[in-house]
């Protein structure tokens, strides 16, 4: 639905650039293309190169933008269908791909899982993350918060997951292929 | 009893000049309806009776010249003719001190009771000069009152244009429903005015058609439902059920059943921005 | 009351286990009983509306699927992400006859969308002031709390329907009932920096850091949040906050269930604080 | 009829593009009655009426049908065309196959048959048209003018200096509106108050102009011409006849924090108070509200201090009638209230923005009175939170304009202006101090207009931003102002000592009651609605009330004072007749088929259907009927659909004419 | 109204519209170029209140598939109530065509304002489709041609 680029079109045609969206934007003042730019260059049908923005990863969703719009443009929904497409066009931007491989590693967790398995998640994230840009600190980041939390019982070994697993790996098979 | 209790008061009514006429119902031969008569004179009033044939709604000849220029009427009514009385005072039709009422407790008429009467709700008139009698036979729980309607609604839209149009095809524009309805009171009926022919008036089903449906409407929130055009049809086409289904619409849309408040406003010619308009885009 | 249906959500069965200990006692004391929805699976949140759309809402609305099929007409979801992900989901089925023939295809189950999902401020709500007030057993005195209530609980605003969106006060409006002094400040509503700990932490340090340091300033000398990602990312960094920007703030950051769970008078332990990382004791400020 | 002519109008292309004129004009000689048929590029131009006229005169016409454009857009030209050549002007129709038809088809074949279609049901209309005389009602030639700020001061001098009287109604104590606050106006920069308060004093003192204050308009019966106009005084508590204006009393009065209104609670007043130092009238009014004899019976110092004995605590409202030919409403305009909760339900506030919540957070009304010489800090600029003053100030404009998701999505067409004026007065003195201004668009349309901003930015530096503001936080005393530069493609940061938003200007409040008291229209932001937005700028749809000023649409001074003497003009001419005309396609009532049910008596919006009695010679009643007041029908024709009989009918829309074009569809 | 040439199905529409709001909206369509189905003849009254419902049945009897009444929003009347005295009217007239079998998805009304151009497209555009998909109202043409007497 999102990712064709008319259904984009749809999505930003109100927009008049006001940059309300920039305004309010937490990570605004680290991207390199601001939320109205991006939505400007998905007005313009330039969304190649908004699908290539480090930005688009930067986005926390936090629904600033679009809550306070007043065109009332979905622009954290531009922002998703931007890195849905961008994902799956491999146009993530370099300095962002350990951003995309986080999303991609959690998801992966679910379809193994039903649920969420933290400390699987955390290990895979690293383990991938390394072997794409090999970052010695990022392997060693938060080892000293893990016992901590062990402490804490916040960390499990191993979660509950659900108990239907083949349900849900059957439920992201058929959302792939439906977007295929 | 009844009969002679009602005698007596017109009795009364015209010896002391009270009124010119009393408006009743006079004895027809067995089997037959009672027939309106006009007495005008206390001997007279022997003529009256009371009785289950008295159907007819003499609310219907207060419209008439000929009666009126007779002088004050007094008129005998059952409750459903009473609703009549009071949509005519609220259109201005009718002076009720100009006109002196009797109602009549009523059981129903009819024998078997007519449907309208096994459901109905009033019985005892409200806004008489004097009621005489009570009832004996009080009507069927009043849930079926939209029985035959909602029977008949349950039919699809196609069939009940079937139904119409062989209803309808019967009809011979003898207008005998708007002779004996009280509410028909136009000194000109749109049907005889033929520039525009706003209704068409050929003697076709699609006359019939536009004839019935502006019969129905312009009775629509005035109709008092005492079924008098059914009863006059000589073809015996049930208007009952185009009435019902006005009066249905006017008492879910606006709660309001036409002829039980004479203070109360005219539904149509009024309006409340609150009315509902969920048909409309 | 009746029971109410629970999706806990994976963060509450894994990191954030002291919210569900939390939310799971103070409701246990308010005699609400909490029908865990059989079987639930993740939403989602917050990894597949960036990949996959479909995905997004078919996670969701699995689980709107069990709760209809479970016989929930609410749902509370203690974690504003999973219960933004579910409205949306159930708006988007409600609205498109078409949609919900898709899903309930893809989901194995009907799905309708009907199921009302509450947040946590909401079943507090929903229990009403009068009866929280009566139940009180130790009231908040002493305690000087800003409100922090972060993106989701109020965003989208259109879609959400919930509180005001920039100047909340459903919260407020609570803790003064029960006794504690609620501070005016400026970033109720401003991101923490939310799940972005794991992939870009200088991020979540410099947002947290301010809304800390706001929250002190305006004379709180704690927070309460309703979110597990607000929590992590406010108390559990901390130190780190610390390490980054020299401020050592010390502030105690409670879910809004443990506030409400001492006020009727539950142990710290019962509603899992002690697993805080910023734990104070008893010569706290808050003297709780 | 039927010596009809027919005349198709290409406009230009308009039409001739996608219908085939020719064979409209071909076919409509077949329709009964068409005497003649034509087809000319531009009917409405000379040539193309000449053409009409000379048909008219040359084939007798009765009737034609012009096939063009909307009615609305020359009904009335080709009426004068008919007039011109001795033919009734109410024998003339329009066919629609210019919008209705060309402009929304593209197969010429369909469009062409819908075109034919349309000319065949006007011809089956005109044939049933009545020659129609205009109505002729006299004239009462006294004006009612509701509200007196600057367009309202100038409609009443105006009217009056042409030697009628005027009815000045204000709400206020004192006339001179918005604009008696402001500082000083662009792009002249001269000051507002001294431009405008010796108008003030012309309009207290003038021998034709009764003023009203304290005072608003409670029902207006009638039609136009013959208006009868209930006017409300509100009790004052001050005889003003009696009272000199001396000053003791609210000198005297204890309540002294009182926010005042004028102020826009910038500043004080007392209990009893004139809003400010130049009123007109000069007389002060009590606020009951604040007043502690008149709300809790103690005090009655300033009664004590009146020499004049003009303080009477028991005064009462009263209800006033003036007889009334003419009505300009002016009632203005109030600022969008940015506050988190609106009046009304469709519009949400700025919570994001913080008014109300931080002081230091004003509208644009409110810094007027900061800047202006009479101001509460005598024009020295002092954030409101601790006098300081401001040394960056931020400017926002569009707050509530141009936001559909908020619930207003007009331009405020002024604030462009008044913000590069407040950024130069700031400057001029704050010498250290800086203006940034977030912008949108910057509309400077008008005369020396974008000279004016663009000083503002080249000469006294203003630094302008395009971008909104998302979000305004309040940080160790000063505003965060968080913003956007689109231009930059960056966001912007701002630490502000004074904030001032350019809050979207909307309708005052009660302008919708009063709009429906007067039966005029008003749109869905509650403007009131001008006849035509450009043939009818000031006219309303009712005869004999024009509008003027901000309760139009927003506006500035000079295009209000404009459209005030434009309304009072169209006033002038209508009180140059002795007796007026009034279109006469008005409804009817058949007295003879009349049974008087009164159905339409009690439908007639405008009660100008009647009970009437006929009598005989003699005197005695024959029948009673219905009978339609031709001051006060409006023609709209709800009396014809109710009316069972069908007594009752409309020229222009009469039940022949509607039935034939119906029926012509056959 | 004359049949399509090529003898496909063209719906017959007629429109009842008020001078002040509808008129002037389908005139806004006009100017806007908001293209829309031929299939529509409007026929101009003052004011929703003065469209009598003897007319909706001459519709029916010249042919019409589709009758559509439209006028201003409530509230906004050019002649501040004609449109309310309508509404309530037509709650009881689409009643009693109901009964009489009349096919409703034939009746159209609608509030469209001299602004929403957009709209009388819209409604339009979806009240020829609707009727298209529906076929001629063959019901009614039937009691046009039978003579019963």
């Amino acid at each position: 639905m999102h990712s064709d680029s008319s259904g984009l079109s749809a999505l930003v045609n109100d927009c008049y650039q006001c940059g309300k969206c920039t305004a309010g934007c937490p990570l605004a003042a680290q991207m390199d293309i601001v939320p109205s730019q991006l939505v400007r260059l998905a007005q313009a049908g330039q969304v190649e190169r908004a699908t290539r923005a480090e930005s688009i990863w930067l986005c926390v969703s936090c629904q600033t933008c679009t809550t306070r719009c007043p065109q009332s443009v979905d622009v954290a929904g531009v922002i998703d269908a931007l890195r849905e497409q961008s994902a799956q066009d491999g146009t993530v931007a370099k300095t962002q791909r350990r951003t995309a491989i986080f999303q991609q590693v959690f998801l992966d967790n679910i379809r193994r899982h039903g649920r969420l398995n933290e400390l699987e998640l955390v290990g895979a994230f690293k383990t991938q993350a390394f072997l794409k840009d090999l970052s010695i600190p990022l392997l060693m980041k938060d080892a000293l918060l893990a016992p901590q939390m062990m402490k804490r019982d916040k960390l499990h070994f191993a979660g509950k997951p659900a108990r239907d697993r083949q349900v849900v790996d059957r439920i992201f098979a058929k959302c792939a292929e439906a977007k295929v | 009893m009844l009969e002679q209790k009602l005698r007596q008061t017109c009795r009364e009514l015209l010896a002391n000049g009270t009124v010119k006429v009393i408006i009743g119902y006079g004895a027809a031969p067995a089997g037959q309806a009672t027939r309106a008569v006009f007495i005008t004179t206390p001997e007279g009033v022997e003529q009256l009776v009371w009785n289950d044939r008295c159907e007819a709604n003499l609310v219907a000849y207060l419209k008439r010249p000929e009666v009126r220029a007779l002088g004050k009427p007094a008129i005998v009514v059952k409750a459903c003719d009473e609703r009549a009385l009071v949509v005519l005072q609220q259109e201005a039709q009718l002076e009720r001190a100009n006109v002196f009422v009797i109602g009549m407790a009523c059981d129903g008429i009819g024998a078997p009771r007519e449907a309208k009467c096994r459901s109905c709700e009033d019985q005892v008139p409200r806004f008489c000069d004097v009621v005489l009698g009570e009832v004996t036979k009080p009507a069927d729980a009043a849930s079926a009152r939209w029985d035959e309607l909602a029977e008949f609604m349950k039919k699809s839209p196609e069939e009940r244009m079937a139904y119409w149009q062989q209803e309808l095809a019967r009809c011979v524009k003898c207008y005998a429903c708007r002779q004996v309805c009280p509410l028909c009171y136009c000194q000109r009926c749109i049907v005889d005015k033929n520039r525009p022919t706003v209704i068409s008036t050929s003697p076709s089903l699609k006359g019939n058609f536009a004839w019935h449906v502006t019969r129905a409407f312009h009775l629509a929130a005035r109709c008092a439902g005492c079924d008098a055009c059914t009863r006059a049809c000589p073809v015996g086409i049930n208007l009952r059920l185009l009435n019902q289904s006005m009066a249905k619409a006017t008492e879910e849309n606006f709660q309001c059943r036409p002829g039980t408040d004479p203070q109360a406003q005219p539904l149509i010619g009024n309006y409340a921005t609150g009315d509902k308009e969920e048909f409309i885009r | 009351m009746t029971d109410i249906g629970y999706y806990p959500g994976c963060a509450l069965q894994g990191s954030s286990n002291d919210y569900e200990r939390s939310v799971r006692a103070t409701l246990q004391a308010l005699q609400v009983q909490l029908q865990e929805l059989d079987d639930w699976i993740c939403c989602g949140a917050s990894a597949a509306h960036t990949i996959n759309h479909k995905l997004s809402v078919a996670l969701p609305a699995r689980n709107l699927a069990l709760a209809e099929q479970q016989g929930c007409a609410q749902l509370l979801a203690p974690c504003p992400m999973c219960s933004m992900e579910l409205i949306k989901a159930g708006k988007a089925l409600a609205d498109s006859p078409a949609l919900r023939q898709e899903m309930s295809d893809i989901v194995e189950l009907p799905v309708t969308g009907r199921t009302q999902v509450l947040n946590l401020i909401q079943i507090f709500q929903q229990i009403g002031l009068p009866a929280l007030k009566a139940a009180v057993k130790q009231p908040l005195e002493g305690v000087s709390v800003a409100c922090y209530y972060g993106c989701l609980l109020t965003r989208p605003s259109a879609l959400l329907a919930f509180d005001d969106c920039e100047q909340p006060v459903s919260m407020e409006t609570i803790l003064t009932a029960l006794g504690a002094k609620t501070v005016a400040w400026n970033f109720k509503t401003e991101c923490c920096g939310a799940g972005m700990t794991m992939a870009n932490e200088e991020t979540v340090l410099n947002l947290s850091h301010k809304i800390l340091s706001n929250a002190a300033a305006h004379g709180a000398n704690c927070i309460v949040v309703a979110c597990p990602m607000c929590h992590v990312n406010l108390d559990m960094k901390q130190a780190a906050i610390e390490q980054r920007h020299g401020v050592r703030h010390d502030l105690e950051i409670f879910y809004l269930s443990d506030l409400i769970g001492l006020a009727l008078g539950l142990d710290r332990q019962t509603l899992g604080i002690d697993r805080h990382f910023v734990v104070k004791n008893g010569n706290s400020a808050c003297r709780l | 009829m039927s010596r009809i002519g027919v005349f198709v109008c290409w406009c230009g292309e308009n039409i001739a593009r996608t219908v085939d004129v020719v064979q409209v004009a071909e076919a409509s000689l077949q329709f009964p009655g068409v005497k003649h048929a034509a087809h000319y590029k531009y009917m409405c131009s000379e040539p193309g009426q000449s053409l009409i006229r000379d048909k008219i005169l040359a084939d007798r016409l009765d009737g034609i049908v012009v096939a063009s454009c909307s009615p609305h857009m020359h009904l009335k030209t080709f009426r004068g065309a008919a007039q011109a050549a001795g033919l009734n002007p109410y024998l003339v129709e329009i066919a629609n196959i210019r919008e209705h038809c060309s402009w929304v088809h593209q197969d010429k074949a369909k469009a062409t048959a819908k075109a034919i279609d349309l000319v065949r049901m006007a011809v089956a209309k005109v044939r049933r048209n009545n020659a129609l005389q205009a109505i002729k009602v006299p004239v009462t030639k006294r004006a009612l003018i509701i509200g007196a700020g600057v367009a309202g001061i100038q409609a009443a001098l105006d009217i009056a200096d042409a030697g009628y009287e005027v009815v000045l109604v204000e709400r206020e104590p004192s006339v001179g509106g918005k604009m008696a606050g402001l500082s000083e106006t662009f792009p002249t920069m001269d000051c507002s108050q001294c431009i405008l308060t010796p108008r003030m004093v012309d309009v207290g003192q003038h021998p034709r102009i009764k003023l009203y204050t304290c005072a608003e308009v409670e029902s207006v019966d009638g039609y136009v011409g013959n208006f009868k106009a209930t006017i409300r005084q509100k009790a004052r508590f001050v005889d003003i006849k009696k009272c000199t204006g001396c000053g003791e009393c609210w000198n005297a009065c204890p309540q002294k924090k009182i926010a005042s209104e004028f102020d826009y609670g910038m500043g004080n007043r007392r209990a009893i108070y004139i809003p400010f130092p130049q009123a007109v009238p000069a007389r002060p009014a009590i606020d009951k509200q604040a007043c502690l004899k008149l709300k809790k019976g103690v005090c009655g110092i300033c009664a004590k201090k009146c020499a004049a004995g003009a303080i009477n605590y028991a005064d009462q409202d009263q209800l006033l009638e003036e007889p009334i030919g003419a009505i300009i409403v002016a009632t203005g305009y109030q600022l969008y209230q940015i506050s988190a909760q609106q009046p009304t339900a469709e519009l949400s506030g700025y919570g994001e923005y913080g008014y109300g919540q931080y002081k230091d957070v004003i509208d644009a009304l409110q810094f007027e009175r900061l800047v202006s010489a009479s101001g509460p800090t005598g024009g020295v600029i002092q954030r409101p939170s601790d006098g300081k003053e401001p040394k960056h100030v931020v400017f926002i404009s569009c707050v509530g304009s141009r936001d559909n998701a908020k619930g207003i999505s007009y331009c405020s067409k002024i604030c462009c202006m008044y913000t590069a004026k407040h950024t130069m007065l700031y400057k001029h003195k704050v010498h250290d101090g800086q203006a940034h201004v977030f912008y949108m668009d910057i509309r400077s349309g008008g005369k020396n207009y974008d000279e004016f901003v663009r000083r503002a930015i080249e000469q006294d530096h203003a630094r302008y931003y395009r971008g909104r503001v998302s979000k305004i936080t309040e940080e160790n005393g000063k505003l965060i102002v968080r913003g956007a530069d689109t231009l930059a493609g960056t966001p912007v940061t701002i630490e502000a000592d004074l904030v001032v938003l350019a809050s979207a200007m909307r309708p005052a409040t009660g302008s919708d009651d009063l709009a429906r008291k007067l039966r005029i229209g008003y749109d869905q932001n509650g403007f009131l609605s001008e006849s035509h937005p450009k043939l009818r700028p000031v006219e309303t749809n009712s005869a004999g009330i024009l509008i003027c000023g901000a309760c139009h649409a927003p506006k500035d001074i000079p295009e209000s004072v404009a459209q005030a003497s434009a309304a009072a003009g169209k006033v002038l001419v209508m009180f140059s007749h002795k007796e007026m005309q009034r279109d006469p396609e008005i409804a009817k009532i058949n007295e003879s088929t009349c049974s008087a049910c009164f159905a339409c008596v009690r439908t007639c919006p405008y009660q100008a259907a009647e009970k009437a009695d006929v009598r005989d010679r003699a005197g005695n009643l024959v029948k009673r009927t219905a009978r339609i007041n031709q001051g006060l029908c409006m023609g709209c024709g709800t009396c014809v659909a109710v009316c069972p009989s069908k007594s009752a009918d409309l020229e222009g829309f009469s039940d022949q004419q509607i039935y034939a074009m119906v029926e012509s569809l056959l | 109204m004359s049949a399509h040439p090529t003898g496909v199905f063209e719906p017959k529409v007629i429109a009842y519209v008020c001078n002040w709001c509808t008129y002037l909206g389908a005139d806004l369509a006009g100017t806007s170029r908001l293209e829309y189905p031929a299939n529509v003849r409007i026929v101009r009254l003052p004011c929703t209140g003065r469209i009598d419902f003897n007319l909706l049945i001459k519709g029916f009897e010249v042919g019409a598939d589709a009758i559509l009444v439209s006028g201003c929003h409530p509230g906004d009347c050019h002649y501040t109530s004609g449109n309310f005295h309508a509404r309530r009217r037509w709650i009881l007239f689409r009643q009693l065509l109901d009964t009489m079998g009349f096919d409703m998805n034939r009746i159209h009304f609608a509030w469209i304002s001299a602004a929403e151009g957009k709209k009388f497209q819209h409604v339009l555009t979806d009240i020829v489709e609707q009727t298209r998909r529906m076929g001629p109202y063959a019901a009614y043409s039937k009691i046009c041609e039978e003579v019963s007497c």
